[in-house]
């Protein structure tokens, strides 16, 4: 599994967990914005999503946006 | 034909059974009672209140001949038989003031009708009308005190257990009896086993107990037997106060009440220091009635009759009756009731008789294996916790053992040592290397080596053991052995070489 | 009567674990355990002080330490017939050191020493299983030591 | 400094709040109610003799030697056990009384071999102290009976038992029954026969149930249960005290010196973690400071095929810094990363944290905690607002209701596992939720009324279902609730958890436990008085670790049990300082004291304190480090007293990441594991070698204390700050006080921490701050620190590892008691006795299945990797379930296990891996390589050789 294939999964593990946060995609990114590493954060965000669940997919979009 | 004839563990020794068979196969009906406590007589055959004994197999034909008629001929035999005379005007019974062992030989031991019928229960549906507080008072106010030897008011322990705090609370009955010329505590369990059972069930009622355990020694097995029998047929009149029997296992130390406690809750049988105080934290921790057998025996009389009537006996601070067993080289060996203030040698001499042997008496340990030597000297001493004490002596439960002339007291007073040494829980110091070391110097002083030396070793050995050790088994060892030297002393001088 | 510790206690075929589980139910069970174990098996052995260590949630040490306090409980199975003989003071005084010679003398039988069985006014004393027999004479105890064999 | 034994007060203190006024021997005392005469005496000053008695253990009364006189009273009572009391006039010499003693010791004497001189506790001897004290001169009993002469048994690797010299006090066995809880021990027989057993007759100490604690040599008055350390050096010549280096227990200990070598250790009464006790590893497992293997110099080499060449410091100093630099210039700062180590102080800590910030550059620093309790911060940081649990060890003598979860304190934290044996028998109810059937579900005298056998992953399952009960049942405080809870969020949680899809009948099916011991557990954790959840790894390594903190946090809130004595949640730490790493900094998001490093203000503090800029972006951590040196942009890493090879999961993936970086620097005791893929190693020292300060599970920051010189000649943070300096840091810290001084000034909970403050009160329980000047033994006690509790909903998601036809089995793995973690210690002394490799326990039903015998050779395969390691039939795992340790390298548990992880957090999924048994002939693939690369790897040519 390389790099790329495990922060796929993080993400959708984080997106998963916080399913119940009053706005999940808004939870997951700001989870993933306190505790990744920028580089990190920045090869998710150069991903094209294939893989992601729609709350991170979500996610990831508000962490473009945001950085 | 009716016989009666006891069951009791001392005429099975001597042979009730064998007896009792032979009866039946002459075709007589054979009743079995508990015994009168005349242990020369036994086996004791009564016939419509009429005794004979001791009865061998091959009297029965003459006891039957003699019990046909109304009043039959005295015994060809001299000496100590009975022979057709009532049972209950025999002076060793007609002297007695009988209260717990009002049912000796009277009653059959397992009959819940001879039971109610001889005032059974009365004093249960006393303290249950009287409530718990009145019959703790009544107990306090008949002066009852212990009777497994300490003599503590068994009534202020129950009010101290019955004001504790604890979750449960227990009455727990001493049936250790391993006192050496002891077995009144046997003869209430074989007898009477009712009665016992309703002062346990009156001790629950006073303090808030539900459980009550009576611990009985395996060197026991027909007291065991019986007390397991009566508590099941009681079952129900006690309810809701249950009784569990539980067996020592070979440990005479478990007669001191909390290695009793420690054998109950599955533990080694090891002294407990105090305080704590059973009546506080007792067995399983919670607050705990201990009372030996004879006195939650008399505990139903003292309810039925009333504290004052049971008072009025005794003197002193010793009030009531004591069930005094007399034994080892007596004539008229036996249990022997009477009221405290009785003096040795009316025991030993007017209701005993004198010594088995015939031979003149030397020595009388009172008290068991912890009790002291009395010469004849101290006959005089009335029967009494505090005269006792007074004569650094010890009525314990009650146990006279006569000796002759015959007996060395060094070897006695090495017995006692070695006793100890045999029955030491180990625990403490004095007691567990004491009386191993005792027995030594013991065994030195009667090979007559370094006299004066060992006398003076055995004495502070004796100071130390009696001061310091934990329990009674320690701390009462040296009476014996210094009571032997004390008032026997020819026997601890140097010796000829044999 | 009917009732006895032997009758009471030997219930053929029991394992240790039946007789563990039978005394499940009580507070401190673990004396009437090692009695009936011992009843029915004639010794508590090393391997049932394991059992029932492990029956009753207490440490081998603890079992071992109580089976080995209480001289009622063997560690080893001694199959010859046990003649408890009292050697205590009532019994001393009457006589019995003359029994000894007989004691020392009897085979096929295991003589134990017990410190008093109840009958001391009409010692010397002995017992064979609960049979109780007092009044003994060295020849009635040499006939007693004969029997039990 | 003349060797002082500890204070013995003979019976413990009394914690009444009334006071007694008696006189002893003229003078007045005045004591707590319930206190003894004998201890009211020693308060005094007054020492009565004694043997027996030791405030260790409850009174016992059998030695006989402390009797007194009392006014009004007859004879000499000992005065061990009996109670004071107003106005008691007492006596405790008169010459009455010293004739009884005497008496008494000529009794003991007269048993006793006369070898004073040539015995190994000559000078440090109760008996003989009180032989003198009694003024025994002559023993007249003539030669008698006696237990000379029997055998010793030498059998424990550390203490000898000598029944000769036993006086029979019982001191051993009651220290086995009230201090460790073991009960190991017994009198057997009885009276003069009477003798002390390791358990039966044909046990002898090794072969018996004792674990080993010391407390029966600590509490023996006489060389019968002696150390074979003080019969091969001597007795001891001073004492100094210091923090044990094993669990988070944090275990305070005399560390008894004879000259410059360590005798034995004493655990230190005063300790209040401790409170005078030990386990077999903080007591004896300290041979390893002095193992032939440890590393003394530097070594460098510049690849990990050629042997390792020993340097001078700076040699080794100028060649890391040149490597980092270089590093640094070619890839960038961010390709620089350290690891700090809960083995080390906190000082020691938040140097090498301080390094990588300051010094690298970055912020890519994380800890062994990551791996362990790094969700415990994260879920605990967010329902209450700090990261750490909410009692003191003291707290759990006031619970009613234990609930142990994904935890073996008897093995993983003994000496905490016995008090709460204690607080058991004296009658708190327990619940165990643990896959296997530990000893805390059934072992001597300790029996847990409900045992939920949870299928390993499915925590959160269980721990809703309980939730589920407690809601739907009204068990709730609602008041707490109200009071100290957002309500909002606890409505929505209660609603959650309230589904039915949560009762425990829906979830029986995933979590294997039937629902009917769920709802009595629950209920008797909700209704049964003051309830306490205690719990360890089998809760945090899981992919929903910090979602089980969080669960286990709502528990707690909803049954009102937060913020007084008795209650609390209470994470058992593994290592001796996880909580202090993780409060000095050492992840990558956060400065000390749990602040984020996006926080502008916190970090401008650092900043002017530090004199640099710091990065405002989280680092990485342990497992995104790997990551990116597999992908070639993560390229040198410090690591400081940790084993990643051995102890990170997925070992394959460790080694890969390892071999892909240029300049692994491990800082390390031993040649370890991981520096088999190390360029450059520098020597560690141990704790007994420094000063510094520990911080244990309770949040309790004590001092280590230098007992000997380093053997490698420095202290770990000078090595660091050897290594910073190199780098160009201006570093010039003298001593590790200073450093506290600076973590004081920087980190607001530890405000009022100073060495000296430790030196005078001995501990300190952050955080020590202006509210809190002497410390916080109970947290969250009037409120929240975040204010309101927050209830997180915590929906259970299944591990993506599943059981499948391939690996039809749940590996899980935990502790043993005798070794500790990877074994880098443990291994190098005789604990090995007790456990000398991993083994892997399997239920009988699975064993018949494959053909597994006890003791036969199996593999243990998962998607991961594969290891041989031999089989332990046993039904103390469940059906499914597979267990084993990690001690081993050459077992190498984690080449099995996956790189999953919680999702919070990435703490590794240790707990869950499906793994396929079948029997197996030899080593597995990997462990045949793995063996020649761990040989080839530790050549060293020495300096000597080399010139």
């Amino acid at each position: 599994m390389n790099s790329l294939d495990t922060l796929i999964r993080m993400a959708n593990q984080i997106a998963t967990n916080l399913a119940h946060e009053p706005d999940p995609a808004a939870a997951t990114a700001e989870h993933i914005h306190l505790f990744w590493d920028p580089r990190m954060k920045q090869m998710i965000r150069a991903h094209d999503g294939t893989g992601l669940c729609p709350v991170a997919q979500a996610a990831i979009a508000r962490l473009a946006m945001a950085a | 034909m009716k016989v009666r004839l006891s069951d009791d563990a001392v005429a099975l020794a001597c042979g009730a059974d064998a007896v009792a068979a032979a009866f039946i196969a002459a075709g007589c009906e054979v009743e079995r009672v508990s015994s009168w406590g005349m242990h020369w007589l036994e086996p004791l055959v009564e016939i419509d209140g009429r005794g004979y004994g001791p009865v061998a197999v091959e009297d029965v034909a003459r006891v039957m001949a003699a019990g046909a008629v109304a009043s039959p001929p005295s015994p060809d035999e001299a000496g100590d038989r009975l022979w057709g005379t009532p049972i209950a005007d025999h002076p060793f019974i007609a002297r007695q003031q009988r209260l717990t062992f009002a049912r000796a030989g009277r009653t059959r031991p397992l009959s819940l009708e001879d039971y109610r019928t001889t005032g059974g229960w009365q004093g249960l549906a006393k303290a249950r009308a009287l409530g718990p507080e009145a019959t703790v008072e009544a107990v306090i106010a008949s002066g009852l005190r212990g009777r497994g030897g300490a003599g503590f008011p068994a009534g202020v322990k129950w009010r101290t257990v019955a004001q504790a705090s604890g979750a449960r609370k227990y009455i727990v009955c001493n049936a250790d009896e391993g006192d050496s010329g002891t077995f009144a505590d046997r003869m209430a369990m074989e007898g009477d086993p009712f009665q016992l059972i309703e002062g346990m069930a009156i001790a629950g009622l006073a303090v808030g107990a539900d459980k009550g355990y009576v611990y009985v020694r395996s060197e026991y097995p027909h007291a065991i037997a019986k007390m397991r029998a009566a508590i099941r047929l009681s079952a129900d009149l006690v309810a809701p106060f249950v009784i569990e029997l539980r067996v020592g296992a070979g440990a005479y130390v478990c007669g001191e009440e909390t290695s009793l406690l420690n054998s109950i809750e599955g533990k080694r049988g090891e002294v407990r220091a105090k305080p704590p105080l059973p009546a506080l934290k007792g067995l399983f921790g919670c607050p705990t009635v201990v009372n030996n057998v004879l006195t939650l025996a008399a505990v139903p009389w003292i309810m039925a009759q009333g504290p004052d009537a049971y008072a009025a006996y005794g003197m002193g601070r010793s009030r009531g009756t004591m069930p005094i067993q007399l034994a080892g080289n007596i004539r008229h060996g036996g249990l022997f009731e009477t009221a405290f203030g009785i003096s040795l040698g009316e025991l030993v001499n007017d209701i005993g008789g004198g010594t088995a042997s015939g031979r003149p008496v030397r020595a009388v340990q009172v008290g068991g294996p912890l009790g002291a030597y009395h010469p004849v000297g101290q006959f005089d001493l009335p029967f009494d916790y505090e005269a006792f004490a007074a004569a650094d002596g010890l009525i314990g439960h009650g146990g006279l053992v006569v000796f002759d002339d015959r007996v060395d007291m060094a070897r006695q007073a090495r017995f006692a040592m070695q006793f100890c040494a045999a029955e030491s829980c180990g625990k403490c110091t004095p007691c567990r290397i004491g009386s191993t070391r005792g027995a030594e110097v013991l065994d030195q002083l009667i090979a007559g080596v370094d006299v004066d030396a060992n006398l003076a070793l055995i004495h502070d050995l004796c100071d130390v053991m009696k001061s310091t050790s934990l329990c009674a088994l320690g701390g009462f060892t040296p009476y014996p052995v210094m009571s032997a030297i004390t008032h026997f002393p020819e026997d601890f001088v140097v010796r000829e070489p044999s | 009567m009917g009732i006895s510790i032997d009758s009471f206690y030997s219930q053929p075929m029991k394992t240790i674990d039946d007789i563990i589980k039978s005394h499940l139910g009580s507070d401190g069970p673990l004396l009437p355990i090692l009695h009936e174990v011992q009843a029915v098996f004639g010794c508590v052995d090393e391997e049932t002080v394991r059992q029932i260590a492990h029956g009753l949630n207490l440490s081998r040490a603890e079992v071992h330490g109580v089976v080995s306090f209480y001289h009622d409980f063997k560690a080893t199975r001694d199959p010859r017939p046990v003649v408890k003989l009292c050697r205590a003071e009532a019994c001393q005084s009457r006589g019995q050191a003359a029994l000894e010679s007989v004691a020392e003398a009897a085979s096929g039988v295991k003589v134990e020493t017990v410190y008093c069985l109840g009958l001391c006014a009409v010692g010397p004393a002995a017992m064979l299983g609960e049979e109780v027999h007092g009044r003994l004479t060295p020849a009635r105890f040499a006939e007693l030591l004969e029997a039990a064999r | 400094m003349t060797y002082q034994p500890q204070a013995d007060f003979g019976t413990p203190a009394s914690r009444a709040d009334e006071t007694v006024t008696l006189t002893i021997d003229g003078r007045a005392v005045t004591v707590p109610a319930g206190s003894s005469v004998m201890r009211a005496a020693a308060e005094q000053g007054t020492a009565i003799p004694k043997l027996c008695a030791t405030d260790m253990l409850e009174s016992f009364g059998s030695c006989r030697l402390c009797l007194v006189e009392i006014e009004g009273r007859k004879g000499t009572p000992a005065s061990c056990t009996t109670p004071v009391e107003p106005g008691m006039v007492v006596h405790t010499q008169t010459p009455r009384l010293q004739q009884l003693r005497k008496g008494v010791m000529e009794l003991y004497i007269s048993d006793h071999p006369l070898d004073c001189l040539t015995c190994a506790a000559n000078g440090d001897c109760e008996l003989q102290d009180q032989a003198g004290a009694v003024g025994l001169r002559e023993v007249r009993y003539p030669a008698g009976d006696n237990h000379l002469g029997q055998c010793k048994d030498i059998s424990n690797p550390y203490f000898d038992f000598d029944p000769s010299k036993c006086i029979t006090c019982s001191r051993c066995v009651r220290a086995c029954d009230e201090v460790q809880g073991t009960l190991a021990l017994t009198v057997q027989g009885r009276g003069f026969g009477s003798k002390i057993s390791a358990g039966l007759a044909s046990d002898d100490f090794l072969g018996s149930e004792c674990v080993s604690c010391g407390a029966c040599v600590q509490a023996c008055p006489t060389a019968t249960l002696v150390e074979k350390k003080v019969v091969e050096i001597g007795t001891p010549e001073r004492a100094v005290v210091t923090t044990c280096a094993y669990c988070g227990v944090g275990c305070t200990f005399r560390a008894e010196m004879r000259g410059e070598q360590l005798v034995r250790m004493v655990p230190w009464k005063e300790g209040k973690a401790n409170r005078g006790h030990s386990c077999v590893k903080g007591r004896f497992a300290w041979g390893y400071a002095q193992h032939q293997d440890r590393i003394l110099k530097p070594m460098i080499r510049a690849s990990i095929d050629q042997p390792w060449r020993e340097v001078e410091w700076d040699e080794a100093m100028a060649y890391a810094a040149s490597e980092l630099k270089r590093i640094s210039a070619t890839y960038g700062k961010h390709a620089l990363g350290g690891i700090t180590s809960s083995r080390c102080t906190n000082e020691e800590t938040f140097l090498v944290q301080k390094l990588v910030r300051a010094g690298f550059g970055n912020n890519n620093v994380d800890t062994c905690a990551r791996v362990c309790h790094s969700p415990t911060g994260y879920g605990l940081k967010t329902t209450f607002g700090t990261s750490a649990g909410t009692q003191d060890f003291d707290s759990v003598e006031d619970s009613d209701v234990i609930l142990v979860i994904g935890a073996n304190p008897t093995d993983a934290h003994p000496v905490f596992g016995s008090r709460m044996k204690q607080r058991l028998r004296q009658g708190a109810r327990l619940i165990v939720i643990d896959p296997r059937r530990t000893d805390m579900v059934r072992s001597p005298h300790i029996a847990a009324d409900y045992h939920l056998p949870v299928r390993p992953g499915t925590n959160v399952a269980i721990l809703t279902a309980l939730a589920h009960v407690i809601v739907t049942e009204g068990l709730a405080d609602d008041e707490f609730i109200r009071e100290r809870c957002d309500e909002d969020e606890y409505r929505h949680w209660a609603d959650f958890v309230a589904l039915d899809r949560n009762s425990p009948e829906t979830l029986e099916p995933v979590t294997g436990v039937a629902a009917d011991l769920v709802r009595g557990a629950a209920r008797l954790y909700a209704t049964g008085g003051n309830g306490a959840i205690y719990y360890g790894l089998g809760v945090t390594e899981h992919s929903q670790g910090s979602s089980t903190v969080m669960a286990i946090a709502n528990l707690a809130m909803a049954t009102g049990n937060i913020g007084r004595r008795g209650v609390g949640v209470n994470p058992l730490r593994g290592q001796n300082n996880v909580q202090g790493a993780c409060d000095m900094g050492s992840f990558p998001h956060e400065l000390s004291g749990y602040r984020h490093i996006s926080d502008k203000a916190v970090r401008d503090l650092f900043e002017r304190d530090w004199g640099v800029s710091l990065d405002p972006e989280p680092g990485l951590r342990i497992p995104n480090m790997l990551d990116a040196a597999t992908d070639g942009v993560f390229k040198a890493i410090y690591i400081q007293g940790e084993d990643i090879l051995q102890s990170d999961p997925n070992t394959a993936h460790v080694a890969a990441g390892l071999a892909a970086m240029e300049c692994v620097i491990v800082h390390d005791l031993f040649l370890n594991e991981t520096a088999n893929y190390a360029h450059i190693f520098l020597p560690g020292s141990t704790f007994l070698e420094k000063d510094g300060t520990f911080t244990n599970a309770e949040r309790r920051i004590q001092l280590v204390r230098k007992v000997m010189s380093p053997l490698n000649g420095h202290e770990d943070w000078q090595v660091t700050q050897m290594l910073a300096r190199a780098l160009g840091l201006d570093w010039a810290y003298t001593h590790p006080s200073e450093i506290m001084d600076e973590i004081a000034r920087l980190t607001p909970s530890f405000k009022g921490v100073s060495h000296q403050r430790l030196d005078a009160e001995a501990s300190l329980q952050w955080p020590v701050d202006d509210k809190h000047p002497d410390g916080s033994p109970i947290m969250h006690v009037d409120g929240f620190v975040r204010g309101k509790g927050k209830f997180v909903v915590t929906d259970y998601v299944p591990t993506d590892e599943k059981t499948g036809p391939r690996f039809p089995l749940l590996l899980t793995t935990g502790r043993i008691l005798s070794q500790y973690n990877v074994g880098a210690q443990t291994r190098r002394t005789a604990n090995e006795v007790w456990h000398d490799e991993d083994v892997l326990e399997i239920h009988p039903v699975d064993a018949e299945d494959r053909g597994v015998r006890t003791g036969n050779w199996v593999k243990l395969a998962s998607r991961a990797g594969a290891t041989t390691l031999r089989a332990l039939v046993t039904d103390r795992v469940a059906p499914g379930v597979v267990y084993t340790t990690f001690h081993h390298p050459e077992t190498q548990a984690n080449v099995v296990t996956t790189d999953y992880s919680d999702w919070a957090t990435n703490c590794p999924e240790y707990k869950v891996t499906a793994v396929q048994v079948a029997p197996s002939n030899g080593p597995s693939d990997w462990q045949q390589d793995y063996q020649a690369q761990s040989t080839r790897s530790r050549r060293i040519v020495q300096r000597d050789a080399a010139e």
